[in-house]
């Protein structure tokens, strides 16, 4: 684990209220190049609006979010992309309507210096860059072996390579954190195994940190450094996925009866709006 | 302090016109997501329903309430039925289709009855229909051959503009040492405001505005629970077109000039103060109306008079701005 | 989808029989004509058929045929029976132009008449003059239409009046026989014909030592004019001069006496239709406009013409449908006096018009290809215009 | 060598066209010539719409107020710069270059009004978005009627003819090379993601807010030049022209064609400029005709004449889609 030197992404005391409802208080998280945390916690604890407070969706009610050691709140998720912070969502958002090829094409817009002009005028230089742009986003593709997939509609494409597109999309943006929202959700067994094993080489090949969010607390510790347990929005426990698991805590609130399954999801609405 | 009342006086009175068929706008927006373009032709439609009901029945020359019922309940059953064939031939064929094709037809409605009431009359042509339909090979069935009888002569109007007859006579009213008002100011009012509270009841406190919530929330699923998606939304644009035969009704009976496109303006402006209010917001419809009406007089009274529609959408834009889902809208947070 | 192709049917049918409608009543020959055969004339109308100023487009249409068929009642043009084609402008410049350009390029028309609103007939003015086609407007009455810039245009015509004459008429009836001396002006901004009436108006009434109060405006086809009308009452006017066609200001009058103003309406020849007096009623009573004739002129030329109209239109003719008329009829006149059929002769022949008797007044057009006539004043009085006096130009 | 084969393909479009629309020019008579500038003005105005309410997803019914500008802008320059001739230059070369000029500086004022209604889009979504371009419309026509140097109600006459087909065929060159580069470039995907989804187009490093001002900036400047050319054939500009039904004229268009379908847009433009013609010979029929036309063509291509797509990509797609008997 490589616990020194700047984090890149770190949270202080991050508070997200809508009105009345305390959706998160008190979020702490530091994250390291090459580190992979898992974040978990029962239905509506607040895992997504972590998510959206740290990539700038929501501009959190108080605390501070910094990227790189640079303080991002308020700033708006594009910019926070740009700083190195890439996402996937909880319920895919593909661009639906457009290729698989140009999805990761789009992600790749942000390095891209080009403008109007040079587009219309077909300048070398426009001709350049989206040549690079297209290499990557092959480059990109192949990682996510989602090649042969190239120019299919995203709408079209089965539901685990929608979530492989997803992730190779974020990957296009070249980020230093890669943020997944339950990236295995609806897989089978086998293919969630497979999709971690492809997670930790991404990791591995890119220097990337990863906060993942995972209901299946058993996948997640296969494949985490470190976990981060929320509910009701609050961190109940964090450390070793060893650890957390005998934390009496996250026994009470998440295992329940102490065997590693899923309790029944609470009444819903008590999340995010 | 005089003129100032009256202003508010013309104000709340022209905002009540939009009120009205803005009731209508949102009521359908509501439950369809759509912007029915062909709402203010409706109002048209009502309004000269009205008017040849009320020359057949010679209202003008001895007005009674009898009549002014027939005038009212007339107009009300063919607008309704105007409203229904509108949904069941132009938006039902595109329900499950992007919702601009929608917004095309609606507009093509729109059009179809602004020129087709332009058309002049087969009478002043010389010709009678089913003359015209044979010369074309056609071979007119007999239901048809009794509407066209049934229709009256001087149908389609043509686009002169026409004068439409008082279904109840005016008394106008000084008060407030030379304020000047009208029962027709009072009764639209009125009957705008009962409108909106009768509005706000159907959908809110009855099984049928359940039903309008539940398809406005999401078609698809409320038909997997049993609801008769067609049958709401059917319901919900008689209603809507109900409701502007009586606006119509109101406002050619104190503003007694009718013509084809008479529905343009209003309705566009209709349009505008149901966004305004918050779109599909009933209550925000009236308070959009009122708000626009009054911004426009106010503007009018006191400014420069040309710049009336000038101001009257700056104003609104910035409120918008302010208010991005209007005045009485709810802020949707999407979720992500 | 039955009901789609049931409709895309009718579509089909109505446009199929539209046409085939048009070749069966005879007016108008084969589409692909090149050029019209020498032994007819073909005059072009552009007007704004549909649209929201339809009314006007249609009144004029009828004024035309009606010149035609009584031209060709009497064996037509020099012997040549006389037809008539009409495009529609939709109320657009743009559309307008086209129009003209069809008509007198493909359609090689003898005679284009039209627009009613200047901003059109400025839109078909070049087209005829860079064709060599006569034009004659029959209700433009922006200078501009006739005179681009200091240039008189060439091929342009018009038999209506002129907006400073207009404007000014009016001013002096009410400074000098009325001796009104506070006036308030509530004019139509989206329509050249209003405004520049209201601005002669203005200019020659302040000339005359008369005061202006108020200076409101409102928009054709609005529905409530209340907020100006108490405006101009707060200010006290002795007249409301108001400017625009009798479809507003039949509104504007009845609103003006509900919020309790007393004062006589004053306006130009937009007012006149028989529509004015039924939707304005009682309160358009006492008011005065201005006009090319009186339609109770006992004289036997308009009452017959009346009394035609109604009988092939079953309406009584407006303002428009006189003017549209005396345009064609002036322009068949100039014909059966030109020389020959070529453009340049019939447009010399127009310009030589003197003294012609026409519906709206006796006609001589002048240097600036303008029509010179008296304008009458009319008093609303009982549901009837009723003559007040006439103003020499 | 690399170096002018690029700037042979940047030009290319152009240099084909020109012959072309002068050979054209020459060989059509007045009165087609009038139609083909109008269905030009018109392509011009549904691609330059559709970069806005087809590639970006937004919905604006105000196109007639940036034509409204770029018209207004170019007739003040033509008509002010009329009698100024460059020396040594035959005047009517000179009268060409005053023309470019009046061109150009049309689009940039309709993109300057294109930025201010873009601003909203800030806080402003969907059919809100739709009432303040609305808004806007009205506005600018009040501002003309009430500005005595923009002739008010009736506009500035006699400007000079300098539209030709020539002209009017390079705008749609270049609109449409405009538009079709742009999808194809990286900028164009960041408008399509925004259409797609804005809060995952916004997530990927797509500057939303940014990138839709722009599209309202290109798509005003466009529709100004539309308005700019249209002035100068028929030689006069009222706020007629400028009208709500111009508006939605443009958005029956666009929609009818395919929303982001640039091929669609065009041939949507030429078949309703056509048919309204063509219908000039339906007399009083003519609009009730056109409305059903629009009604049917609405009912039974519900996604426009091509969808999303191009002419090119539908035509085949038609043919195999039929045979196995869908319903189309």
């Amino acid at each position: 684990m490589s616990g020194t030197g700047q984090p890149v992404l770190e949270a202080r005391g991050v508070v997200m209220r809508f009105g009345g409802l305390t959706a998160l208080s008190g979020f702490d998280l530091t994250l390291h190049s090459g580190e992979l945390v898992g974040l978990i916690g029962p239905n509506g604890a607040g895992k997504t609006t972590a998510f959206n407070a740290l990539t700038g969706v929501y501009a959190p009610t108080e605390g501070d979010v910094e990227v790189a050691g640079r303080r991002v709140n308020g700033m708006r998720p594009h910019q926070i992309c740009e700083l190195g912070v890439a996402r996937t969502f909880q319920n895919v958002r593909l661009f639906k309507e457009l290729s698989a090829f140009d999805n990761v094409r789009i992600a790749c817009h942000a390095g891209s210096r080009s403008g109007f002009t040079s587009a219309w005028m077909l300048t070398p230089t426009h001709d350049a860059e989206e040549r690079r742009i297209a290499a990557r986003a092959e480059e990109f593709l192949s990682v996510m072996e989602l090649s042969p997939r190239r120019d299919e509609l995203a709408r079209n494409l089965p539901y685990g390579e929608q979530r492989r597109l997803e992730i190779a999309r974020a990957l296009a943006t070249g980020p230093k954190v890669l943020c997944l929202d339950e990236p295995a959700a609806g897989m089978n067994a086998s293919e969630k195994v497979a999709l971690l094993e492809l997670i930790r080489r991404v990791r591995d090949q890119f220097q990337l940190a990863i906060l993942v969010i995972e209901h299946d607390m058993r996948l997640v510790m296969g494949v985490s450094e470190r976990m981060l347990v929320l509910d009701h929005g609050v961190t109940i426990a964090q450390g070793a996925p060893e650890a957390v698991r005998q934390d009496p805590k996250v026994i009470e609130a998440y295992l329940g009866d102490g065997k590693l399954r899923l309790r029944p999801p609470r009444e819903a609405g008590t999340g995010v709006p | 302090m005089t003129e100032f009342l009256q202003h508010v006086v013309n104000g709340v009175s022209l905002g009540t016109i939009y009120a009205l068929i803005a009731l209508g706008y949102t009521m359908v927006y509501g439950v369809l997501k759509l912007i029915n373009f062909a709402h203010g032709d409706v109002y048209m439609v009502a309004a000269f329903s009205g008017f040849y009901i009320a020359t057949g029945l010679g209202v003008r020359d001895d007005p009674t309430v009898g009549k002014a019922v027939a005038v009212f309940l007339g107009s009300m059953v063919v607008a309704g039925a105007l409203g229904w064939a509108i949904e069941r031939f132009a938006y039902r064929p595109l329900r499950n289709r992007p919702r601009l094709a929608t917004l095309i037809t609606a507009i093509g409605v729109s059009f179809l009855l602004e020129y087709g009431f332009q058309l002049p009359s087969l009478q002043a042509q010389g010709r009678s229909l089913e003359e015209v339909l044979r010369g074309w090979g056609w071979t007119v069935p007999g239901w048809f051959d009794a509407l066209v009888t049934a229709l009256p002569s001087t149908f389609p109007p043509g686009p002169t503009p026409r004068f439409f007859p008082e279904p109840f006579t005016r008394v106008d009213w000084t008060v407030l040492g030379g304020v000047h008002i009208s029962n027709y100011d009072v009764v639209s009012f009125l009957v705008a405001f009962a409108f909106m509270l009768g509005l706000q009841w159907i959908v809110y406190r009855t099984r049928f505005g359940m039903a309008m919530r539940a398809v406005s929330f999401d078609p698809r699923v409320a038909g997997l629970m049993g609801i008769p998606v067609n049958r709401v939304i059917s319901t919900t644009f008689v209603l809507g077109s109900v409701l502007a035969a009586v606006a119509a009704l109101l406002v050619a009976g104190s503003r007694p000039r009718i013509d084809p496109i008479m529905g343009l303006m209003p309705g566009l402006k209709a349009f505008v103060a149901a966004v305004f209010g918050g779109i599909g917001n009933v209550p925000g419809a009236m308070l959009g109306g009122l708000v626009l009406g009054l911004a426009e007089e106010m503007v009018a009274g006191y400014t420069v008079s040309s710049f009336r529609d000038g101001i009257a959408f700056a104003i609104l834009i910035l409120v918008l701005l302010v208010r991005p889902e209007g005045l009485l809208g709810r802020v949707t947070v999407e979720k992500v | 989808m039955r009901a789609v192709r049931a409709m895309a049917l009718l579509a089909a049918s109505l446009a199929l029989a539209a046409c085939q409608g048009k070749k069966a009543e005879g007016d108008a020959p084969a589409k692909s004509a090149a050029a019209p055969a020498a032994d007819k004339i073909l005059v072009g109308h552009v007007g704004s058929m549909t649209g929201s100023e339809a009314t006007f487009g249609q009144s004029t249409d009828q004024g035309i045929k009606l010149a035609i068929e009584q031209w060709n009642a009497k064996g037509g043009v020099k012997g040549k029976p006389i037809t008539l084609r009409t495009y529609d402008s939709q109320g657009k410049p743009e559309e307008a132009a086209v129009a003209a350009t069809r008509l007198v390029v493909n359609d090689k028309v003898n005679l284009l008449l039209g627009e009613v609103a200047s901003s059109r007939s400025l839109a078909m003015a070049p087209v005829a003059d860079g064709n060599g086609t006569p034009m004659i407007t029959p209700s433009s009455t922006n200078p501009r239409v006739t005179k681009d810039k200091d240039k008189v245009r060439p091929f342009v015509f018009r038999v209506c009046f002129i907006d400073p004459f207009q404007g000014t008429v009016m001013a002096k009836f009410a400074r000098n026989d009325r001796k009104i001396e506070k006036v308030a002006i509530l004019r139509d901004v989206g329509n050249d014909y209003s405004m520049g009436l209201a601005d002669y108006f203005l200019a020659k009434f302040k000339e005359l030592g008369g005061t202006v109060v108020d200076d409101q405006s409102y928009k054709a086809g609005d529905q409530d004019f209340k907020a100006q009308l108490t405006a101009i009452k707060n200010k006290n006017p002795q007249a409301v001069y108001v400017p625009g066609y009798y479809t507003d200001v039949a509104l504007i009058a009845r609103q003006a006496r509900e919020l309790g103003m007393k004062q006589p309406l004053l306006g130009g020849d937009g007012w006149d239709s028989a529509k004015l007096f039924e939707i304005g009623g009682k309160a358009i009573e006492g008011s005065f406009y201005s006009n090319h004739y009186s339609p109770d002129d006992p004289s036997p030329r308009i009452q017959e013409f009346v009394k035609a109209y109604k009988a092939r239109f079953g309406v009584v003719p407006d303002g428009l449908a006189a003017q549209g008329y005396d345009a064609a009829m002036v322009g068949f006149d100039a014909m059966n006096r030109a020389a020959d059929g070529s453009g340049a002769a019939i447009r010399d022949a127009i310009g030589a018009t003197k003294d012609y008797p026409g519906v709206t007044g006796i006609i001589t057009i002048d240097a600036n290809h303008d029509a010179v006539k008296p304008a009458v004043v009319l008093e609303v009085k009982d549901g009837k215009s009723v003559f007040i006096t006439t103003v020499a130009p | 060598m690399e170096r002018a084969r690029l700037v042979l393909r940047s030009v290319a479009p152009f240099l084909v066209a020109l012959p072309v629309l002068w050979f054209v020019q020459g060989s059509l008579a007045s009165y087609t010539s009038f139609v083909a500038i109008n269905i030009a003005v018109n392509v011009i105005l549904a691609v330059s719409l559709n970069v806005v309410n087809g590639f970006t997803g937004q919905f604006s019914i105000g196109h007639a107020a940036f034509m409204a500008v770029g018209a207004y802008t170019a007739a003040l320059v033509t008509t002010g710069l009329e009698s100024l001739a460059i020396p040594g230059v035959p005047a009517a070369v000179s009268g060409q270059a005053v023309f470019l000029v009046a061109l150009a500086v049309g689009m940039l004022a309709a993109s300057v009004a294109g930025l201010v209604v873009g601003i909203p889009t800030l806080r402003l979504r969907g059919d809100y978005l739709a009432i303040v371009t609305l808004g806007f419309g009205e506005i600018i026509r009040v501002i003309i009627e009430n500005t005595r140097v923009l002739g008010q109600a009736t506009g500035i006459s006699g400007l000079p003819a300098c539209t030709n087909v020539v002209w009017a065929g390079m705008g749609v060159v270049l609109t449409v090379v405009m538009a079709r580069r742009l999808l194809q470039s990286t900028q164009g995907r960041a408008l399509l993601a925004i259409r797609e989804d804005e809060v995952a187009a916004e997530a990927m490093g797509v500057d939303t807010v940014g990138w839709k001002v722009r599209a309202f900036v290109i798509s005003a400047a466009f529709a100004g030049l539309a308005g700019a050319l249209l002035v100068h054939k028929i030689q006069l500009v009222t706020p007629r022209m400028f009208t709500f039904v111009k508006s939605m004229e443009v958005v029956v268009m666009v929609v009818l064609g395919g929303m982001g379908s640039i091929t669609g847009s065009i041939v949507a433009a030429a078949v309703l400029t056509i048919a309204l013609e063509t219908l000039q010979a339906a007399d009083q029929y003519r609009m009730v005709i056109f409305s059903m036309l629009l009604i049917v063509l609405m009912l039974t291509r519900p996604s426009g004449l091509f969808g999303t797509r191009e002419i090119w990509d539908v035509l085949p797609r038609w043919r195999r889609r039929r045979a196995p008997g869908e319903a189309p």
